[in-house]
């Protein structure tokens, strides 16, 4: 394992003591909590958007986090959901009359601590909602199972649910609008490598040289089938079609994509997947209204991508244009 | 037979023991179908719930368990924190105020675990979770208390229960947990958290079979 | 060698089509030229920023295109140089009577390619000028070298460089501001892992499972020493006594800290190292003025960092808060 | 003796065969003291200039380097682009508008390419450079042309003098280029850029011993 680390206990406790002392501008650590809030958060009378889950998806979630995102990120142990006590303080921390909203991806591990933390805050007379995002494809769906996992498309639940919080919705309105982001949203992704856990100290499986693995979780998980390597236009349209297989679209539909980068993969090559991305969604027609490539949603250092595709109407539009100012997410 | 409340303890340190032992299985397990990490999560548990226990100064077996159950929901995070831990909690009520549990304790203890579990987790048996070993642990456990068969034999065959409930997590595809998203491909491996249930049990057998001897 | 791209060849070409097709609003890619310029570039009667190298250091340099930085960038095959054919044609497409400057990594292809582009346009009499980034401190200085390479540090000059451009700042007023920045920035960086250019298809060196490469460049070459891995807290150390040591600092300095990502490197890792470097400055009485950490100059997949301090002063710190709006580097 | 245009193109596109032979020695050669590429920067741009010569529709020779020349600076990029590029593009001058040359030609055409690759590098013999190979090769031409050698015999103590500046490269830290920034880390590697400045002279050697044979 070569990590550029301290003690493994200690990595989640290092990161968020480096980044709030990255970005004071934006963000604070709670003494004694792995949990950052707003720095302008107090009074703000606004729906206050708390996320989290486990760590090693750097930006995801405390990057997140400042004007027009995030209030809260709760940060659990590397890939593993944080516990309630430390969603609870969070809750608490950016808390007021207008409510909580709660952002939670869809793991069995994540929904039954924010479901213990939000009953923990209902019992103090905490106004909290939540949402489950579950963006991805690559997982069937059934109301008999856990049902499909969350991933990259939680971005988009950020940005838009924060921007229509930061313009004052109510929290209902915040959580509609959370909701018709899920809705519209699906995401699946591909690996090329493992990851290693830095307390685990080795990968959770391994891949061949000719190998990729499809239809992977963002834990290091393995996916749902391995497949030989393929070319970027294979990975980009096989991908795709999977999505819109989801998600239909047609001719005139508006979307914004991401692709996004789970850790170990060169920004060039998210550029190459974005080329026949880009190229598949004009030849059906479809208005590509903007693009979101980069690392945003990681697995440590894994080497693959996702793809995500949100579908807009006026609304979402709006509001995924609206300033935002975060470590890891701006708009200008 | 009857347990007081610092056999309680210590029957609880031994299980932290084994989830010890067995914390790079459980962790080789969780990593064929889950995220691996089951025996960090466990074994961080129970790390910190011996260290409470070094500490705590009440007789009350429910007081113990409700410590147990929230030192397991606030230190594991993951899934297997709250189910354990909802686990411990609910079980800590109906033995609330008691300095020594006996046979009928224990069935109420885990008829209560295995509720909280379900209503925490959603699953119902044949989902491939701990689930698979507890409930057929529980009603091994009901049956043979109800036929006042002799405690070592009912405590063995609880856990061999369970130990078949781990078997079956072999054969079928996982419908909760991380392990679902695997679909098909989750089958031929055990569940992790059944390992760890029937890890619990079979320490219970084993240390109340020394506790007796 | 793992990667997600189509045939090799066509790497940069592909990558250039996906990045074009994924922010039209920042930039356009030339027609049969790999360059990338600003959107809206005509008659903008300022100093023109250019930049580029050779491909695999993305975002460097087409995601610093736009606003209050770059104006072209010029995209060489990975690891190589462009021709002086690319960056003229660079040059005339952003050039008007306020001038071009030039801000070239300090590597010979690119310092001797870029001084024929700038032969070729000065013939046409076009108004260029010139400045060599030269920030990494791991390479011994001489005159009778080839001298220190340019690395990450070349961000904070296309950034502070670019904001004296847009603020209307005479050519050599942005020259001078832009030597400014490289006589106060020092870097050095470490390297865990190499990488693989896609032409040739294996890696430059090999790294045992317990070494680290020291004082790497980020081509993939090898560094100026090799050691056994070290926690986060010495590399940080490390990095920093050889940065100090070429560049002290006093008690009151105020700087710009930069923990640049080599391409695999987990943003959880780079945070850990900014926990030490920001409380190593802080110790020296040193005040962090602001903190950039991500992947801003990367060596494809390399898994490693790079830390760069930048001196300021008060023009530096107003420039370097100014506005700037790109695909990779935003300040609002 | 004396080369036509004919001839000379033919000899430029042995030079583009023998660097396509020698691509992965060069390329690794870079790779210890590099950045790997100078085997793949050599090879695209003789690629390109046998494919420009193809279609050439000049006899004159100057034409023609001047060619060579802009189409190695227009297609490499990396250190070797200018360099080489720069050499022809100087070498062009002097045999402007001729359509045959001779062995006096070659020398001031060798002269003015080590020039242009000193203007264009500013490095000097001991830099470990493709210069210290070409310099020595050029002095040796020089002198052996002063007396009259036979052309074989020049030719072949020529490659040979580029060899032996191959090997000086393989004792000395390099002081400019990419190496440099290895320090004394690059000592016992050959300079790859001497190692393809021989191959270009051994290629000359032999492509006209077998002219005249
Ligand atoms: N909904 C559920 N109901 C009951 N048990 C579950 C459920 N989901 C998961 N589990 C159990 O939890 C175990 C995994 O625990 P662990 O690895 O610690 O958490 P995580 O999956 O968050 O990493 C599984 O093996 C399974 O037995
Ligand atoms: N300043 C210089 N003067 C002369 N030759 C040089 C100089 N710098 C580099 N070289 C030559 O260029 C060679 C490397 O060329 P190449 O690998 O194609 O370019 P790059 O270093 O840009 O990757 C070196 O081996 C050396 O012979
Ligand atoms: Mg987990
Ligand atoms: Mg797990
Ligand atoms: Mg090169
Ligand atoms: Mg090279």
């Amino acid at each position: 394992m070569k990590k550029i680390i301290n003690k493994p206990e200690n990595v989640v406790a290092d990161m968020l003591t480096g980044m709030s002392a990255a970005h004071p501008e934006y963000l604070k650590k709670l003494d004694n909590f792995n949990v950052v809030v707003r720095k302008d958060t107090a009074a703000s009378q606004k729906v206050a958007l708390v996320s989290g889950g486990g760590s090693g998806h750097e930006p995801a979630h405390g990057g997140f986090v400042g004007k027009g995102m995030l209030d809260a990120a709760v940060a659990g142990d590397v890939f593993t959901s944080p516990t309630p006590d430390q969603i609870y303080e969070a809750i608490k921390a950016v808390a007021d009359e207008a409510g909580v909203l709660l952002v939670i991806k869809n793991y069995t591990g994540d929904v039954m601590n924010f479901e213990m933390a939000q009953e923990m805050a209902e019992a103090e007379d905490i106004k909290v909602d939540s949402v489950v995002v579950n963006d991805d494809v690559a997982v069937e769906n059934s109301t008999y199972t856990t049902g499909r996992r969350g991933i990259a498309g939680t971005i988009f639940v950020h940005k838009i649910a924060g921007a229509k919080a930061e313009a004052k919705g109510s929290l209902s309105e915040v959580k509609a609008v959370a909701e018709k982001v899920i809705a519209n949203t699906s995401s699946m992704g591909i690996a090329l490598s493992p990851c290693i856990v830095p307390a685990a100290g080795k990968a959770n499986f391994t891949l061949g040289e000719d190998e990729m693995e499809v239809g992977m979780g963002i834990h290091g998980e393995p996916g749902t089938h391995r497949t030989k390597i393929k070319s970027a236009d294979e990975i980009a349209e096989q991908l795709l079609s999977k999505i819109l297989g989801d998600k239909p679209l047609q001719s005139h539909d508006e979307v914004a994509v991401m692709i996004n980068g789970l850790g170990a993969t060169p920004l060039m090559e998210l550029y190459v997947v974005n080329k026949k991305v880009n190229a598949t969604l004009k030849e059906k027609g479809v208005k590509v209204y903007k693009t979101f490539i980069g690392n945003y949603m990681t697995s440590l250092e894994m080497a693959g991508c996702s793809v995500s595709i949100l579908k807009l109407d006026e609304e979402l539009k709006s509001l995924l244009d609206a300033k935002a100012d975060t470590p890891a997410f701006k708009v200008l | 037979m009857s347990l007081t409340s610092n056999q309680t303890i210590l029957l609880l340190k031994e299980i932290g023991k084994t989830l010890e032992e067995h914390k790079t299985l459980l962790t080789e397990l969780d990593g064929a179908i889950g995220d691996g990490d089951h025996g960090i999560n466990m074994n961080k548990g129970f790390t910190a719930v011996t260290k409470k226990l070094d500490d705590i100064q009440t007789e009350d077996i429910g007081h113990i368990l409700k410590t147990v159950g929230m030192t397991l929901v606030s230190n594991v995070g993951g899934a297997s924190g709250p189910l354990y831990g909802t686990a411990f909690m609910k079980a800590a009520v109906v033995v609330a105020g008691k300095n020594e549990i006996d046979l009928h304790d224990f069935v109420k203890i885990m008829e209560e675990a295995v509720e909280g579990i379900k209503m925490r987790g959603k699953a119902v048996p044949g989902d491939k979770t701990m689930l698979d070993a507890l409930e057929p642990a529980y009603n091994t456990l009901y049956q043979a208390v109800e036929e006042n068969q002799p405690i070592e034999d009912i405590l063995k065959k609880v856990k061999d229960a369970a130990l078949q409930g781990v078997q079956y997590t072999e054969k079928i595809a996982a419908k909760k947990g991380r392990a679902s998203y695997l679909g098909e491909r989750s089958i031929g491996h055990q569940d992790p958290g059944a390992v760890s249930s029937y890890l619990i049990l079979d320490t219970i057998y084993k240390t109340i079979r020394n506790i007796k001897d």
